[in-house]
């Protein structure tokens, strides 16, 4: 990465280096954000390019940085429990699933059945809703400006789901520890069925506009290649190591809440590259609409709320429990010492871990992949600094 | 064509090319002398409208000022401006450069005392219509092999470029 | 007075050619505001446009439908702060928006809007319009190197290597329409734009359908390499929003970079123009050789020639599509909610539909109605380009640069060799 | 119990360990006066919560044949298998997870500080096998100043992980490539995850500096 005509000193200049600069041009340093249209946020990468060809790349993070961990610290278990959405603020239900879980099992207790329907269904929704954000903003760092709007407009009826539910869209705050606090409203049921038959064929809608696009092929296929092997060198996790070939997913290996009794299947891809990732999430679209129209069909009654004590003191201990959030695996690793307050939550954030590979990704191709790659990646930033 | 205010546009054209010729050899930022070129460029091309010579002047405008320019600013630009500019910019050999100035007065000074005769004189002028259908015939009919040598030329130019350019073909 | 208006109109040649001083300056006025009005309402156009094809609205609040969104956009842009950077290189920074607009309007000395609508006819034309075409990418260059900035330098970089690859697929298509023009009975071939179009006159043919599918497949490349000369989507990348932020106009503002916005817009209507005379008949009407069996009509003018139903119905077509306009307007009038507020608008609307159908009425006047068919059909055509342009934003992503230069050089430069020698060989056996 | 549940993960009951972090700022700080009452330094007698097993497995055999007591704990808690190794021994056992025993991913590396204990910093490596289906946790104990082995040999995720883990808590890590903090800006002073760091303080000095400001509060 060091530029060895940028270290030699400048004092002289002799023939030979002159022709070198020249013909070679310099390497030129471009830097990327944090203020940049397709950063998405305040990531700033640092790229050398020589040309239009990136050289090597540095990835410049904690713009967003609130420091959840030590506010965790210093918050009771529940009152911890609101922060957690604002780390991927895009898929907010998600990430209060995984830290509502993980309590619980330090709690040893288990969120009742109608509970765990109510949230596979609203965190499957979820999954859907940060799939379409990602499918409108990564097509709009491509050039395609069109299905943005198209996803944005879809993804309003999840969010309408979450208001008439919880009466917040973004950070929903859907879940306690030991089950949900609201009951579903009446038309629950009737609405997701009807946003589930509503949006499947504007997926075929999306892909119509994309999917055989000659464009959008060539400017996704064999860019940001990521083998299997490399993936799991880099904890790559989530749809970025399913499209390299890795048939993997929590939802399957470690079922949580109610997943092991839904029949859906893990999309996977080939090559490894962005087009493959690209329908493999939109593979994974399909396969949430799936299980939330069989979790819709066989929701159960009775209670939603386990036996929780009023203050929550989980013995002292550990665990470390994770999801399959829309990014790749969200864990938390919870130590306990016994008081109402953790004594240390530490947070797996799948897009840091996955914005770790960009370098290796984007190494030796063009400036436009860049914003590809960092497309695909499908990062968000408050959860990378978090 | 009715020519409308030749001397004045004679005039002006030329002064404009002079200008802007100076301006290219004396300006320190290659940049800048580029743009100048240009003009000199697009005031040659008035010249050779002036001339009756309208495909001359069409070409010299897409060739010289569109094509070569753009590519002489796009390696300029590559280069580090502030580093060309501390450089000294005329080198050193002035001797030569008198004796050039001087074989050129005398040539003018010769334009001058012998007037026209200097020049063959243009007998027939051709109608500016056939203008362009002449340059054709001439190239493509009379002078094809001359202008199909000097193609092969430039080919091999591109070939070289190529070669030089490209350490892995 | 008049008779001079009148002897210049019944003259058959444009004013450049006549060396008539007072009418080639307004030529050049009105085709300065014409243009310069076209590009506002194709800027409204395309933000409507682009809106319903992304299920949105576009502008709504200013005027009925946002038609007044174009003047409210300019205003702002002439107050807005005009920013150049401390370490620009001013003259240069100064220049390149300049060099761009002049570059773009230059082109429409040439553009033949009728047979005698054009400032004036050159023997060069076509070339003339690619070589300054061509200039307006030294403006950018100009531009990006001048802000002395990351962004704009490889936004000027691409946009120069990208112009210079496309004009050479551009050029070979050109020639093969140029080449078109001497296959007609008088065998001789022209470069003149009148004369393009008098030559598919002359052939009874668009040059687009003429050794079929050459033409088209000429048109296409054409079409192609238009939009990359003019850095509109698909081939934006020299102001790849997600790459370069705006490329080589990053660091202008205000007034400098309108002056660049209004270049783009002159641009593309220019090579759209460019493409209509050449291969799509310019001025002519749709099937021109159809005149339908003879008809007469009250004719107060010097018009001898008999008029055929054809002709006639074609005619009114200009007048009809502003009855139209006019009626859409006079509807939206009704429709206005009725609210005191709304009053002026609701006059500004009505008012609207009364000067379009007054300029309806206008264009039914027989001389004004032959004069104004010419301008009206080549208008229509360039607005096809034009759509299509706003089009192809909508639908596709952006090209990767080694893309586009990959299209450039292994497809555009080989189907366009193709087509040249194609043409030649058909036209030489045909 | 404590004493139980964490076994000799921790030789001291931690319950003091929160006090110094939230006892002096909470003072400052109005909203989180959850009041951190002496927390009773005998933990609530009351649920006979889990407790951790012994973690038996032919894998742990095989460790503990090979690094004897440098394998100082092996347990099973609420299902999750952890292991406490020797700081001497430990990038060798991690080796041995991920050339012999399969654990190819590294989910996660981070750390907890202890501020009360002899051994202040416990670094915990979270690794997952693909084939076998099976998570299990690696920690080590490192007192003040002591580094840590990098795992970025084995691991590339390793890299950003530890970086964390040395930006927050200042634990650093012998064999790592670039070693530099990740979140806070590289001038920045002070370790914000460690329990003495109190919540609501701030490099000032680096505020006024470089924003321009006061104070960031």
């Amino acid at each position: 990465m060091t530029d060895p005509t940028k270290s030699g000193g400048a004092s002289h200049l002799d023939l030979a280096e002159r022709e070198h600069t020249f013909l070679d041009a310099n390497e030129l340093v471009l830097n990327m954000g944090p203020q940049h249209p397709s950063t998405h946020g305040v990531l700033r990468v640092i790229l050398k390019l020589d040309g239009e060809k990136v050289r090597g790349t540095e990835c410049v993070i904690g713009y967003l940085h609130r420091g959840v961990e030590k506010i965790a610290e210093n918050r009771t278990y529940t009152m911890f429990n609101p922060y957690v959405d604002r780390m991927d603020y895009v898929a907010a239900v998600s990430n209060g699933l995984g830290y509502c879980e993980a309590v619980e099992k330090l709690l040893n207790i288990e969120a009742p059945p109608r509970a765990n329907y109510i949230r596979v269904i609203l965190t499957e929704l979820n999954r859907l809703a940060s799939h379409m954000l990602w499918l409108g903003t990564h097509a709009l760092d491509i050039g395609a400006i069109t299905p943005l709007f198209y996803t944005f407009r879809d993804r309003e009826e999840i969010l309408k789901i979450y208001e008439k539910y919880c009466g917040a869209r973004l950070t929903t705050h859907a879940f306690r520890i030991g089950g949900c606090l609201y009951e579903t409203y009446d038309g629950f049921e009737a609405d997701v069925k009807k946003f589930v038959s509503f949006v499947t064929p504007k997926i075929d809608e999306y892909e119509e506009l994309l999917t055989t696009n000659r464009i959008w092929v060539e400017r996704t296929r064999g860019v940001g290649v990521l083998s299997g092997p490399d993936c799991i060198d880099l904890g790559v996790t989530g749809p970025v190591l399913r499209a390299s070939g890795v048939k993997w997913d929590l939802r399957k290996a470690k079922p949580y809440a109610a997943y092991s009794q839904f029949q859906f299947e893990i999309p996977t891809g080939q090559n490894g590259d962005t087009y493959d990732r690209y329908l493999v999430r939109v593979a994974e679209m399909r396969q949430s609409l799936r299980i939330v129209s069989q979790a819709v069909e066989g929701i159960p009654e009775g209670p939603i709320m386990a036996k929780v004590p009023k203050v929550l003191k989980p013995p002292v201990g550990e665990i470390y429990h994770s999801i399959e959030a829309p990014k790749g695996e969200l864990g938390y690793f919870i130590v306990s010492d016994g008081s109402t307050q953790p004594y240390r939550i530490r947070v797996r954030p799948p897009s840091f871990v996955n914005l770790q590979a960009l370098d290796k990704m984007v190494r030796g191709q063009l400036v436009a992949d860049v914003v590809a790659v960092i497309g695909t990646l499908d990062i968000v930033l408050g959860e990378v600094d978090r | 064509m009715n020519p409308v205010a030749t001397p004045f546009f004679f005039y002006f054209l030329s002064a404009m090319a002079l200008i802007s010729g100076v301006l290219v050899i004396t300006r320190k930022n290659p940049v800048h002398s580029a743009i100048a070129l240009i003009f000199t460029l697009l005031s040659l091309a008035g010249l050779y409208l002036m001339l009756y010579a309208p495909f001359v002047a069409g070409v010299q405008i897409i060739l010289y000022a569109g094509g070569i320019m753009v590519l002489f600013l796009f390696v300029i630009m590559l280069v580090s401006v502030s580093r060309v500019e501390r450089e000294s910019q005329f080198n050193k050999q002035w001797l030569v450069g008198i004796a050039a100035t001087a074989a050129l007065g005398v040539l003018f000074i010769l334009v001058y005392a012998k007037g026209k005769s200097v020049f063959p004189e243009r007998t027939v002028q051709l109608p500016e219509q056939l203008n362009t259908q002449q340059v054709a015939v001439w190239l493509y009919g009379t002078y094809m092999l001359p202008f199909e040598i000097a193609s092969l030329l430039l080919l091999v130019a591109i070939v070289g470029a190529v070669v030089m350019a490209k350490k892995r073909i | 007075m008049l008779d001079y208006v009148t002897g210049y109109l019944s003259s058959n040649v444009t004013p450049g050619q006549a060396g008539n001083w007072v009418w080639a300056l307004i030529y050049i006025l009105l085709i300065f505001l014409g243009i310069s009005l076209a590009v506002m309402g194709m800027v409204w156009l395309e933000r409507k446009i682009l809106a319903h094809m992304q299920i949105r609205l576009g502008p709504m609040r200013v005027g009925p439908h946002g038609l007044l969104q174009p003047i409210a956009d300019s205003l702002k842009l002439l107050l807005k702060e005009d920013i150049i950077p401390e370490n620009a290189d001013k003259v240069v920074f100064w220049l390149a928006p300049l060099m761009v607009v002049i570059a773009a309007f230059t082109v429409f000395i040439v553009i033949p809007f009728g047979p005698t609508h054009a400032v004036t006819d050159m023997n060069i034309g076509i070339l003339f319009m690619l070589g300054v075409s061509s200039l307006g990418v030294l403006g950018i260059i100009m531009a990006g190197w001048a802000s002395n900035s990351h962004y704009p330098l490889m936004g000027s970089l691409r946009s120069s290597a990208q112009m210079v690859s496309y004009e050479i697929a551009m050029g070979l298509a050109v020639v093969s329409a140029v080449l078109m023009t001497s296959f007609n009975a008088g065998g001789s071939g022209t470069l003149s734009m009148i004369g393009i179009v008098q030559a598919q006159a002359a052939q009874h043919t668009w040059f687009a359908f003429k050794f079929f599918p050459l033409g088209l497949v000429a048109l296409f490349v054409f079409a192609v390499a238009m939009v990359a000369e003019t850095n509109r989507a698909p081939f934006d990348l020299p102001e790849a929003e997600s790459e370069l932020v705006a490329g080589f106009h990053t660091e202008y503002s205000g007034f400098r970079w309108s002056l660049f916005f209004l270049a783009e817009y002159t641009a593309m209507l220019a090579v759209s123009s460019i493409a209509v005379t050449l291969w799509l008949g310019g001025w002519m009407r749709p099937f021109p050789s159809w005149h339908g069996p003879a008809i007469t009509i009250p004719n107060f003018w010097e018009h001898a020639a008999p008029l055929g139903a054809v002709d006639f119905a074609f005619s009114l077509v200009p007048a009809v599509c502003f009855f139209v306009l006019a009626a859409f307007a006079f509807i939206g009038t009704l429709r206005m909610p009725k609210h005191p507020l709304m009053k002026i608008q609701k006059g500004g609307l009505g008012a609207l539909a009364l000067v379009l159908a007054g300029i309806g009425l206008v264009l039914l006047i027989p001389p004004v109605r032959d004069r104004i068919q010419d301008i009206f059909w080549f208008v229509a055509k360039v607005a096809v380009f034009m759509y299509l342009y706003i089009w192809y934003r909508g639908t596709f992503p952006r090209y990767r640069f080694d893309q586009l230069m990959k299209l450039g050089w292994k497809v555009m430069l080989p189907m366009g060799l193709g087509v040249l020698i194609a043409t030649a060989v058909v036209g030489v056996l045909v | 119990m404590p004493d139980e549940t964490k076994g000799n993960t921790s030789p001291n009951p931690d319950q003091p360990a929160s006090q110094p972090s939230s006892s002096s700022p909470s003072s400052a700080k109005p909203p989180v006066t959850v009041p951190p009452k002496p927390t009773a330094p005998p933990p609530p007698p009351k649920p006979p919560g889990p407790v951790p097993m012994p973690w038996e497995s032919d894998m742990v055999a095989g460790l503990k044949q090979r690094f004897g007591s440098g394998i100082r704990e092996a347990s099973t808690y609420l299902g999750q298998s952890y292991m406490v190794v020797e700081r001497a021994v430990v990038y060798d056992v991690l080796q041995e997870l991920h050339d012999e025993q399969e654990f190819n991913y590294l989910v996660d590396c981070t750390a907890t500080h202890y501020p009360q204990r002899a051994q202040p910093f416990e670094v915990i490596w979270i690794l997952y096998s693909f084939n076998r289906n099976e998570r299990i946790r690696v920690k080590t104990l490192l007192a003040e100043g002591e580094a840590a082995p990098s795992a970025v040999p084995l691991w590339s995720t390793a890299n950003w992980l530890e970086r964390e883990v040395y930006d927050m808590f200042g634990i650093r890590f012998d064999g790592h490539p670039d070693l530099r903090r990740i979140l806070l800006p590289e001038d920045w002073k002070g370790f914000p995850l460690r329990k003495d760091h109190s919540i609501i303080q701030q490099d000032q000095e680096w505020v006024q500096i470089n924003l321009g400001i006061e104070s960031g509060q």
